[in-house]
């Protein structure tokens, strides 16, 4: 765990240069566009945005390790609140979305292996690679003018948290930006699942299984989902990874108080305290995600052993 | 009544120019405690045979296209699968030759053995669990309490291989099928796991199957064998006739080309040339392209079997004497 | 048989990736042959034809500045080529060379894959976001910055692969002849990698026109004057209701386009080596 | 496109009950649709249109406007003025209270006036001509000024980066930095809730609420708070605001394209509600640094090849939303004037290109800013370039985001011009032209004399007639090209009751339920 | 010719997600013998006996811990990548699995020229061209074979190939590590004459690695047998065979399976 951290500060201080290189100044987006350059400047060497590059860096730095994140140029909010509130929107968005992957992805991935071949399985590898194909936003766009504006089902934007209330029924905000945003990625498990189904129906063991005279639908389950498994397991890294980039659009369609559209308004309006914030939070996510994985990895595969 | 009757098996492979028959009338039988060899290199289809007996062909790659196969008077070609699975792994049972990769790495042994116990006998798990450390230690692997937890990769290969075994003889089989159970082992191990089987064999009274490319496990381990070329059965017998009086030209050739350990050779006798692929149509006998002795008749016409002696036949236009060699 | 002659075969043994293929040769036609194919300027403003539906002359219909959407879908063709092109070269070439030197001299990769990591640790669309506000809209800029978020997956999986190639026994064998480093790599090792890549090169095709898509749609991709089909369904989406056609037709196109390269991508790396199939992520 | 008829919808709504659990917001609970965040809502400092039109809500200044952008007190009862017009006394109304309780005195005022002048925006128009501001009674300041000034009360008035009244305890200490949100204390009907960054900023009923009287006439009058909260949510994406309120997940939505008005004006369920004052787009011409820095005569050139209604049809669409209106004030108002204007739409790059041979332009790329954040500025732009280059120009279009594009601006040698747009207002001393100090520098001698008159004179008529001298010399010296005034409009939920017409500057929901 | 002392080579394998717990295998531990001139040794034992790691260490494909190996008098494993390079020529490995030791991707003539052009041992192509021909001759094969690409032969032919390609280098001491173990035994009869005849007619010196006693009696002078990383007994052919001494040797021979009865036709010595 600890090697992590070397990955984590270069990846925060790169984050830092980068978006201090692009052009723009917070003072003069908190100002608007009546007010002159002078009072920018003057507003800006008020909030220490005029300091070396560096020495902000340190800063910040010193902060973090003390858990303090800084303080929102924009919202003049403290940048741990400010994410915390969109995480509750993106982690709810995450698990609902890994929900549907799990819950359409996985059992039509472990159908379509069973029945190679069949129309079942072109239907669904083809349907998988179409949903794949289609751009996130395009979809989003018209899920809402069908399901929210043309039916009325479903709220059609926003997400009110659920300690608002309504409560846990806020959760219906989410049903059409997850489904959004689930679609790519249950095409991915399905044909991930499907190939590691017949891959591992061609190891010996497999056969060892049918030779016991096990019905098929337990040798399917037991032995080679089982396994097929592992490989999937592996996957998910991965998928976090794509989910937290299709949530950036996601959240912007379907206007969600969300981290991913908070850090694309963010570096719209140059607000680095949330950027770094953000992005620390992700990668540090990410590596909890892998963590998690490998920990996964471990429990369904006796062979690898944590120590 | 034999407790296995092959007869006339034919199994074909799908291929893009069509179906392919791989093995050709192959018929032989096992009695009760019996143990025959099926002798072959690799590609000649012994080890389909013994997968289509045991009914684990996958239709997708190879099917049977034709002949029976009797198992205790029942002919199980025509079974329901669901009927089949009846008889898997509880009258009849198989090894495999990859004891590496033949067990699911992520069940403990003991599960796997008690997964053959709980599908053919209402056990109760813990009956289960004690039959199986029952079974580890009918297959002598010490310590079988202990071991009974392990996962494979814990284990050694030749450990691995017993624990094969320990799954196929959980139902008290009458028939075993070994396809190559010692190929990937040392020669020690090997030799432990053929003192086993023929351990267990006197025990039990089970007939075996022993599929191998080795000659020296065959004639150490079967009563009965059978050669096979190119999807055909070419000489069978009782070991000790065949051995003692090898009759087909392949089966000389096989013989003479193994290095022996118990004396020097000066050169060692080659078979010329190399099998023919199974695309390929051979008329007349499918080994006559490589053989010494061939004669135009083995180009045109494929030779049926013949007597030797009692049981032990040829496939061979010149195998009943010297006189009929065209030298 | 031959790499080509096998891929060739894939994929005309089955229906949909030969159909796949016949859309892409339309798609690489359209982008060569664009000034000759469209029947008007993709840039030229018609304030009174605007948002006309579509009939002839407009075959797509118009957008909210009276350009023909048919011939900014043509042109679209070509900027999708070139995205795709040019992303795929950024991805493969510094992707490619920096898994495979990794995995090769794994002093190097000790260091290269620890940036790879620090790469991977981003979601790429973030990564994407961050890059293009720094270095200003522009389609060289679109492309590196695709380009260099699959790099990272791109030499994540080549290090995989390479390593796996690394212990093969030709390799032995041909260190064993005496073949130097660069010998070793180039004459055996490469030559293996190729059809892998040839996938890899299909599914980040197929990618970067999802990716080059939403970066237009957040507004940090393109310029927005050029005719791509992110572009004009990010520019005119607010007309879903009022002129649907205009984001119905490069929709579909994206659409298209992107199954089509999955399909193809598919159909190659079911042909190839089995022992990489699983290392290529791809749909 | 309607998908189904509204019985059938109510139908399937039915069927998707579950689906439906929990209902629409609590009673109460009004749902604004905003195009982003406000940036903070310190009315002093920040200019955002979008902050003000929450934050007048909260904060109130000691003027406002009625529906005929005349000034009327709101937080004053009433002023005089000294004979030498140096010296003004304003009286504040009696028992005004803060949302924290505390009766609101001239210390208060003194103080938030004080850092208005010093920090704020807009402070420093009047603060120039303030020699001092003190209290001269607990309700009652004094304004000192060192020469006459004309449009004192429209700057008190207009709240946007203007002197909303804040208690004197926040004022302390508080420089050029936005106060906090947990200092957000006015004397507003509503007072500030909560804002969860990136969800929403939420006011609620101020029951002490103190308010003026007289019949409610623009933003003055009586103001009464008749929601229990009002809810001011993000929705950046256009068309995600359209179809929320279609789906009656938001009240009301802001800032919708012109091209779907025709569409959403036939929709039973939705209300559009134009604005009643226009928006301009302002295109800036550098006169500090480059080919247009002094050359009149070429910028001249470059405004006569613009035909403004082109560029007005593409970016805005249905003609009802657009007037191709060169006078800075819109038809109508006071300050209307048609001086100048001739040269306001030419669209003839014939003689455009025989000004520019003769100013000496020998096809000098000139670099165009603009930033895609505005649609309508990226749209008129692209259509500009067009005309530029039929006139021979060789324009270099850079497209930025408007973050970037404020920063460039402020640095002379990276740009020529640049597009921007600005918001109505009042008095045109506001007017960003105007300030010698905002981007594109335009401070001629010529310009100063005339401001300086402006600013002097007190006099209605004469000030009308020295702005008009001014419009003309802006058409001759084009500091800034106006492109046409534009009509946002917002669309609302039918269910609103006592929305006007039309909004006066910024929407504003005191007097308005459902 | 080869003399090898005190050879040990170990691994450290493991390293786990939370710790760097690693175990070391000690391959080879402590290995000496050698190799005359034209002198072919067997170097047999069973699966994870360390013979194979001897021989890939000897090539350089693994570092050795410690030891020394003297080829001509001079120690091969301390030479630089660059100095060691001239001496393989004259150390060659023919390879156990004739499919995987040759590159898909390269045609025969390409595999075979490789060795010729980095030690510089053709002029130019036609000259290359010609060594290939002659060589594919000599163990057996087609000169057309020159043009076709691995996938297009059997196994036997496959390891024909491999042979050729050590051949092509006339080195001094050829290195065979499981060289027949993955052919059927009709094949393996031919492949082992072919070495057989090969390493007579150069007179070669030769490690001929193998876990198959029959092999290592039929091709070998003199005989090492290994268990776990170690030499438990060396010595003549015909000594080792008649009469084992290690404990371990004995128990090898006694696990051979033999066919009773047989009347063997091949020429005995």
């Amino acid at each position: 765990m600890l090697t992590l951290l070397p990955t984590l500060a270069a990846a925060s201080f790169l984050v830092f240069l980068f978006i201090h290189l692009i052009p723009g100044d917070p003072a003069a987006i908190l100002l608007g566009d009546a007010a002159t350059p002078e009072a920018a400047a003057a507003l800006s060497k008020e909030l220490g945005l005029d300091e070396p590059l560096l020495k902000q860096y340190a800063l910040w730095l010193g902060n973090v390790a003390q858990g303090d994140l800084g303080t929102s140029i924009f919202f003049q909010q403290p940048v741990l609140s400010v994410i915390g509130d969109g995480a509750e929107t993106s982690i709810l968005l995450a698990v609902m979305t890994m929900f549907w992957i799990i819950a359409f992805g996985v059992p039509v991935g472990v159908i379509s292996a069973i029945r190679r071949g069949s129309w079942i399985d072109q239907i669904s590898s083809g349907g998988a690679m179409l949903f794949a194909s289609v751009p996130t936003f395009w979809l989003g766009l018209y899920l809402i003018h069908i399901f929210s504006v043309g039916l009325g089902w479903f709220p059609s934007s926003g997400f009110p948290s659920i300690s608002d209330d309504g409560g846990l029924a806020n959760l219906r905000y989410l049903l059409l930006p997850s489904l959004t945003l689930a679609a790519p990625n249950a095409a991915l498990i399905i044909r991930l699942v499907r190939a590691s189904m017949l891959d591992v129906s061609r190891e010996d063991y497999v056969r060892t299984a049918r030779a016991k005279g096990l019905h098929p639908a337990r040798v399917a389950v037991r032995h080679v989902f089982r396994n097929a498994l592992i490989a999937v397991a592996a996957a998910f890294g991965f998928t976090f990874a794509a989910l937290v980039s299709e949530a950036v659009v996601t959240e912007t369609v379907f206007s969600l108080p969300g981290i991913g559209r908070l850090v694309v308004q963010s570096i719209l309006r140059r607000d680095y305290p949330v950027i770094q914030g953000v992005v620390l939070v992700v990668v540090v996510l990410y590596m909890a995600v892998n963590l998690l994985v490998d920990l996964a990895y471990a429990s369904l595969d006796p062979r690898v052993s944590l120590n | 009544m034999p407790l296995l009757d092959v007869s006339e098996l034919e199994i074909s492979v799908h291929s893009t120019g069509g179906d392919i028959a791989v093995v050709k009338g192959v018929s032989f039988q096992v009695n009760k405690s019996g143990t025959i060899g099926i002798v072959g290199e690799s590609g000649c289809g012994k080890s389909l045979t013994s997968l289509a007996i045991m009914g684990l062909l996958d239709g997708s790659q190879a099917r049977t296209t034709g002949g029976t196969v009797r198992f205790e008077g029942t002919e199980l070609l025509g079974l329901t699968m669901r009927e089949r699975r009846k008889i898997m792994g509880n009258q009849m049972s198989m090894i495999f030759q990859e004891p590496m990769t033949s067990l699911n790495p992520v069940y403990r042994v003991g599960d796997q053995i008690a997964e053959a116990l709980r599908q053919h006998r209402s056990l109760t798990r813990k009956a289960a669990r004690e039959r199986a450390i029952e079974l580890l230690r009918m297959v002598r692997i010490p310590r079988p309490d202990e071991r009974i937890d392990c996962f494979p990769h814990q284990l050694s290969g030749g450990q691995r291989q017993r624990v094969m075994v320990a799954i196929a003889i959980a139902c008290e089989p009458k028939l075993l099928i070994a396809d190559e159970p010692t190929t990937a082992l040392d020669v020690t191990v090997q030799k432990e796991i053929l003192g086993l089987l023929r351990d267990l064999q006197e025990q039990t009274g089970m007939a075996v199957v022993l599929i191998s490319h080795d000659l020296g496990v065959v004639a150490e381990t079967c009563d009965f064998v059978a050669i096979m070329y190119r999807g055909k059965i070419v000489e069978t017998g009782r070991a000790e006739d065949v051995f003692s009086s090898v009759a087909h030209p392949y089966t000389r050739g096989l013989l003479n080309s193994i290095p022996p350990v118990d004396r020097d050779v000066e050169v060692l006798n080659e078979i010329p040339g190399r099998v023919p692929s199974i695309e390929q149509n051979v008329p007349g006998c499918s080994f006559h392209s490589r053989c010494t002795i061939a004669a135009g008749i083995c180009r045109e016409i494929d030779p049926e079997f013949s007597t030797v002696s009692g049981k032990h036949e040829v496939r061979c236009h010149f195998a009943l004497g010297s006189n009929n060699r065209a030298e | 048989m031959t790499l080509l002659g096998s891929i060739g075969s894939a994929v005309f043994g089955r229906w949909l990736a030969t159909t796949g293929l016949i859309w892409l040769a339309l798609v690489a036609i359209s982008a060569v042959a664009a000034p000759l194919i469209a029947p008007f300027d993709p840039l030229e403003i018609n304030p009174i034809e605007r948002l006309s539906e579509p009939a002839p002359p407009y075959l797509f219909g118009t957008d909210h500045f009276g350009r023909d959407t048919f011939s900014r879908a043509v042109y679209g063709a070509r900027m999708a080529s070139i995205i795709g092109c040019g992303s795929v070269l950024v991805a493969l070439f510094a992707g490619g060379l920096c898994g495979m030197l990794s995995a090769y001299f794994p002093q190097l990769g000790h260091v290269l894959m620890r940036v790879v990591d620090v790469l991977m640790a981003f979601p790429a669309l973030l990564l994407a976001l961050v890059l293009m506000t720094l270095l200003e809209r522009s389609v060289i800029n679109t492309v590196i910055v695709i380009g260099i978020v699959y790099a990272a997956t791109t030499a994540r999986i080549l290090y995989g692969m390479t390593l796996k190639l690394k212990g093969e026994v030709f390799v032995d064998a041909a260190i064993c002849t005496g073949a130097g480093h660069s010998s070793v790599l180039l004459r055996h090792i490469f030559p293996n990698l190729i059809s892998p890549l040839l996938v890899q090169a299909s599914f980040v095709f197929a990618f970067s026109q999802l990716q080059a898509a939403a970066l237009d749609f957040l507004g940090l991709g393109l310029p927005p004057e050029v005719p791509s089909w992110g572009n004009m369904l990010a520019e005119e989406r607010i007309y879903i209701t009022r002129a649907p056609w205009l984001l119905i037709f490069p929709g579909a196109l994206i659409i298209l386009t992107v199954f089509s390269l999955n399909l193809v991508g598919d159909a190659i790396r079911d042909a190839i080596d089995p022992r990489f199939r699983g290392d290529i992520a791809g749909v | 496109m309607k998908l189904f008829p509204k019985q059938k919808r109510n139908l399937l709504a039915f069927g998707a009950a579950i689906a439906m659990a929990g209902g629409a917001a609590a009673d109460g609970t009004f749902r604004y649709a905003t195009v982003g965040e406000p940036p903070s809502l310190d009315q002093h400092v920040v200019t955002s249109d979008l902050a003000t039109t929450i934050a007048h809500h909260m904060f109130e200044g000691l003027y406002t406007f009625d529906s005929s952008n005349s000034p009327r007190p709101l937080l004053a009862s009433g002023d005089s003025m000294s004979e030498d017009g140096k010296s003004i006394t304003i009286s504040l109304r009696e028992g005004v209270l803060f949302h924290n309780g505390d009766e609101m005195t001239s210390t208060d005022v003194v103080a938030s006036l004080r850092r208005w002048g010093e920090h704020g925006s807009r402070g420093g128009l009047l603060f120039a001509n303030v020699d001092s501001v003190s209290a001269s009674g607990d309700h009652e300041v004094t304004i000192q000024l060192s020469a006459p000034f004309g449009p004192w009360k429209n700057l008190l008035a207009f709240i946007n980066g203007g002197p909303a009244i804040h208690p004197a305890s926040v004022m302390e200490g508080s420089g050029k930095e936005p106060i906090a949100p947990q200092d957000y204390i006015g004397t507003g009907p509503y007072m500030f809730s909560e804002w969860v960054a990136n969800r929403h900023v939420e006011l609620v009923r101020f029951d002490g609420y103190v308010s003026p009287e007289g019949t409610p006439d623009g933003y003055a009058g009586q103001r009464s708070a008749e929601f229990d909260s009002l809810r001011f949510i993000p929705v950046p994406d256009v068309g995600t605001r359209v179809a929320g309120l279609k789906a009656g997940d938001y009240d009301y939505a802001e800032s919708i394209p012109g091209d779907l008005y025709a569409e959403l004006d036939a929709d039973e369920s939705v209300r559009t509600i134009l604005n009643g004052s226009p928006i301009f787009g302002l295109v800036f011409m550098n006169s500090r640094h480059g080919p247009l820095m002094e050359n009149f005569a070429l910028r001249r050139a470059i405004q006569a090849a613009l035909d403004k209604t082109a560029a007005l049809h593409v970016a805005i669409g249905p003609e009802g939303l657009w007037r191709a209106n060169g006078s800075f004030l819109p038809e109508g108002n006071v300050w209307y004037s048609e001086n100048g204007t001739g040269q306001f739409s030419l669209g003839d790059p014939d003689s455009s290109r025989a000004i520019a041979e003769e100013a000496g332009y020998d096809g000098d790329p000139i670099k165009f800013m603009v930033s895609t954040n505005y649609p309508f500025h990226y749209d008129s732009a692209v259509v500009y370039t067009k005309q530029l280059a039929q006139a021979g120009f060789n324009i270099d279009l850079q497209v930025y985001d408007w973050a970037t594009l404020i920063q460039k601006r402020a640095q002379p040698d990276q740009w020529d011009l640049f597009f921007t747009h600005h918001g109505f207002v009042p008095d045109p001393i506001l007017i960003s032209v105007m300030n010698d100090n905002y981007p594109g520098w335009w401070t001629t001698k010529e310009k100063a004399d005339l401001k300086s008159r402006f600013t002097m004179s007190s006099d209605p008529a004469e000030r009308q007639a020295i702005w008009s001298e001014i419009q003309g010399l802006i058409y001759e010296q084009v500091p800034t090209m106006k492109t046409g005034d534009v009509y946002t409009y917002n669309i609302a939920s039918p269910a609103l009751k006592g929305l006007g017409e039309a909004t006066l500057i910024w929407p504003h929901f005191w007097n308005v339920s459902k | 010719m080869l003399r090898v002392c005190n050879l040990k080579t170990f691994f450290r394998i493991g390293a786990g997600l939370f710790g760097r717990k690693r175990i070391t295998v000690k391959a080879v531990d402590d290995v000496s013998f050698e190799i005359g001139e034209g002198e072919v040794l067997g170097l047999v034992g069973e699966s994870g006996s360390g013979k194979s790691t001897v021989g890939r260490t000897l090539t350089r494909l693994e570092k050795p811990t410690s030891g020394k190996a003297y080829f001509d008098g001079q120690d091969i494993l301390k030479l630089s990548a660059r100095q060691f390079r001239p001496v393989r020529r004259h150390v060659q490995m023919i390879f156990q699995d004739p499919y995987a030791s040759l590159n898909p991707r390269l045609s025969v003539e390409a595999t075979l020229a490789e060795p010729l052009r980095i030690h510089g041992l053709a002029g130019n192509r036609s000259e290359a061209r010609e060594k290939i021909g002659r060589i594919l001759e000599r163990v057996g094969l087609e000169p057309e074979a020159m043009k076709k690409f691995p996938h297009e032969f059997s196994g036997g032919q496959r390891q024909r190939i491999g042979i050729a390609r050590v051949m092509v280098l006339a080195p001094r001491l050829v290195i065979a590590d499981e060289a027949v173990s993955a052919l059927d035994s009709s094949i393996q009869a031919q492949i082992l004459n072919l070495i057989g005849r090969l390493q007579r007619e150069n007179n070669v010196s030769m490690l001929f690695i193998s876990h198959d006693l029959g092999v290592v009696r039929y091709v070998c002078d003199r005989v090492a047998v290994m268990h776990r990383g170690r030499i438990v007994e060396l010595g003549g052919k015909s000594r080792i065979f008649s009469r084992p001494e290690h404990e371990y040797t004995k128990a090898l021979l006694g696990a051979v399976p033999r066919i009773p009865r047989f009347d063997y036709t091949g020429r005995e010595k």
